[in-house]
């Protein structure tokens, strides 16, 4: 039930491990993004990830909070990383536990999708013509308000 | 009245300010409702900077958060709190 | 793109591993069951699982194929447990590779639910007063069901 | 014609048995078509078998597998084919 913000690469197997715990729950699911070489706008190099440090940590604790009630998560987990990231490498990883599957499933991703519109962090991407900034898609908003139509699973 | 106002991304590199401290003791009183102005008003002050900031401060989808929320224009603003400012979130 | 049925416990850092590769995919989403303390018949204390293995195996490469066209998949993998399993064993992992969040998150969701009503496994769990065979919940079959009304993700 | 039965689970453990060759050659030939019985004529010879066997074979939920794959009781089976009996699936 903790947040990580972090410039180092994102360790899957410790994090999961330490998610699951000596006592597993019944149902574990998790989400991983990774940097892409290629976005709408052309092919990337690297992204960076700048944040808002103190909101951020607010944000993604009440996420995981709100996640943990909605979907009655025994555990969560919410790393999110920050700085220059060259592609393939991990951004973000999310992971639930719950007694069933159902839970653990849409809590990863309501997780996903409420931090993609509501925790404040920006990419950059830098492609073959210098950096840009990514533009935020209205997609986003659209699986976020999802959730606010349905409370169930 | 002192606040910090933070900015973030293309905001904060168009301006070429991460952070500042705005006092706005010399806003008319009538903007002052029980020793707080809202986001509007800010936002006024920051627009008088120059055309840089108007454009900048004024653009549409703007997001502002107040002591680490998201707030709308109508939020009050004290002695000592951070108002934020940027682009919409694109993280994840 | 592969099946595994096996009696070992599940690998999952280097199931992980293996389905995101040297060049990982956008997002990756898992799925992980493991053996409860209990259902809702009682205590259990372990899991027998039971299975047809020619169609076991049939069936879940089936369902890869089919996830890896509805979801359009980078990657995917099945792997099912058989035989004694004590509580807080692994018995189940789904992993999906895809470009973007909602298509790996939906199909590792496709595969479970499918997998649950049409894999040829039966469970047995050993509780307090002997073992008895675990009936089928209906609600898996409503949960199925739900993928043939809507194609999207 | 020799038709291999699988038997799992509960099934199983009620009849005793997780698998048997069943010779249909004895069938009134009205029942075969085209050199093929259905599903349900197979197991009406297995419900022959005694009171447990058809018990058994008759519960309502009952899955068929004709080679790997789940049919219903119209399905044709033909020499060698494997037809798998057994109760809804509980993996996962």
């Amino acid at each position: 039930m903790s947040v990580s913000l972090q410039a180092e690469p994102i360790d899957i197997a410790a994090e999961y491990a330490a998610l699951v715990g000596a006592l597993p729950g019944a149902a574990v699911a998790t989400f991983t993004g990774y940097v892409r070489d290629h976005s709408g706008e052309g092919p990337v190099g690297a992204l960076e990830l700048e944040h808002y440090p103190e909101m951020a940590l607010k944000v993604l604790q009440n996420l995981g909070r709100e996640a943990a009630e909605r979907f009655r998560l025994d555990n969560w987990r919410i790393v999110h990383r920050f700085g220059l990231l060259p592609v393939s490498e991990t951004i973000v990883w999310v992971g639930a536990v719950a007694d069933h599957r159902g839970e653990a499933i849409s809590a990863c991703e309501f997780m996903m999708d409420t931090l993609k519109t509501e925790a404040p962090f920006w990419k950059r991407e830098q492609g073959a013509e210098g950096a840009r900034w990514v533009a935020s898609r209205e997609q986003d908003g659209e699986r976020r308000a999802r959730w606010e139509q349905s409370k169930g699973v | 009245m002192s606040i910090t106002i933070k900015l973030f991304a293309s905001l904060r590199e168009a301006l070429g300010e991460a952070e500042l401290q705005l006092e706005v003791g010399a806003l008319p009183p009538e903007e002052v409702v029980d020793g707080a102005i809202n986001v509007a008003a800010i936002k006024s002050v920051l627009s008088a900077r120059g055309t840089n900031w108007s454009d900048a401060i004024n653009q549409p989808n703007l997001v502002h958060a107040l002591n680490h929320k998201v707030v709308y224009l109508d939020a009050l603003v004290r002695d000592g709190d951070e108002l934020a400012l940027f682009p919409p979130m694109t993280g994840g």
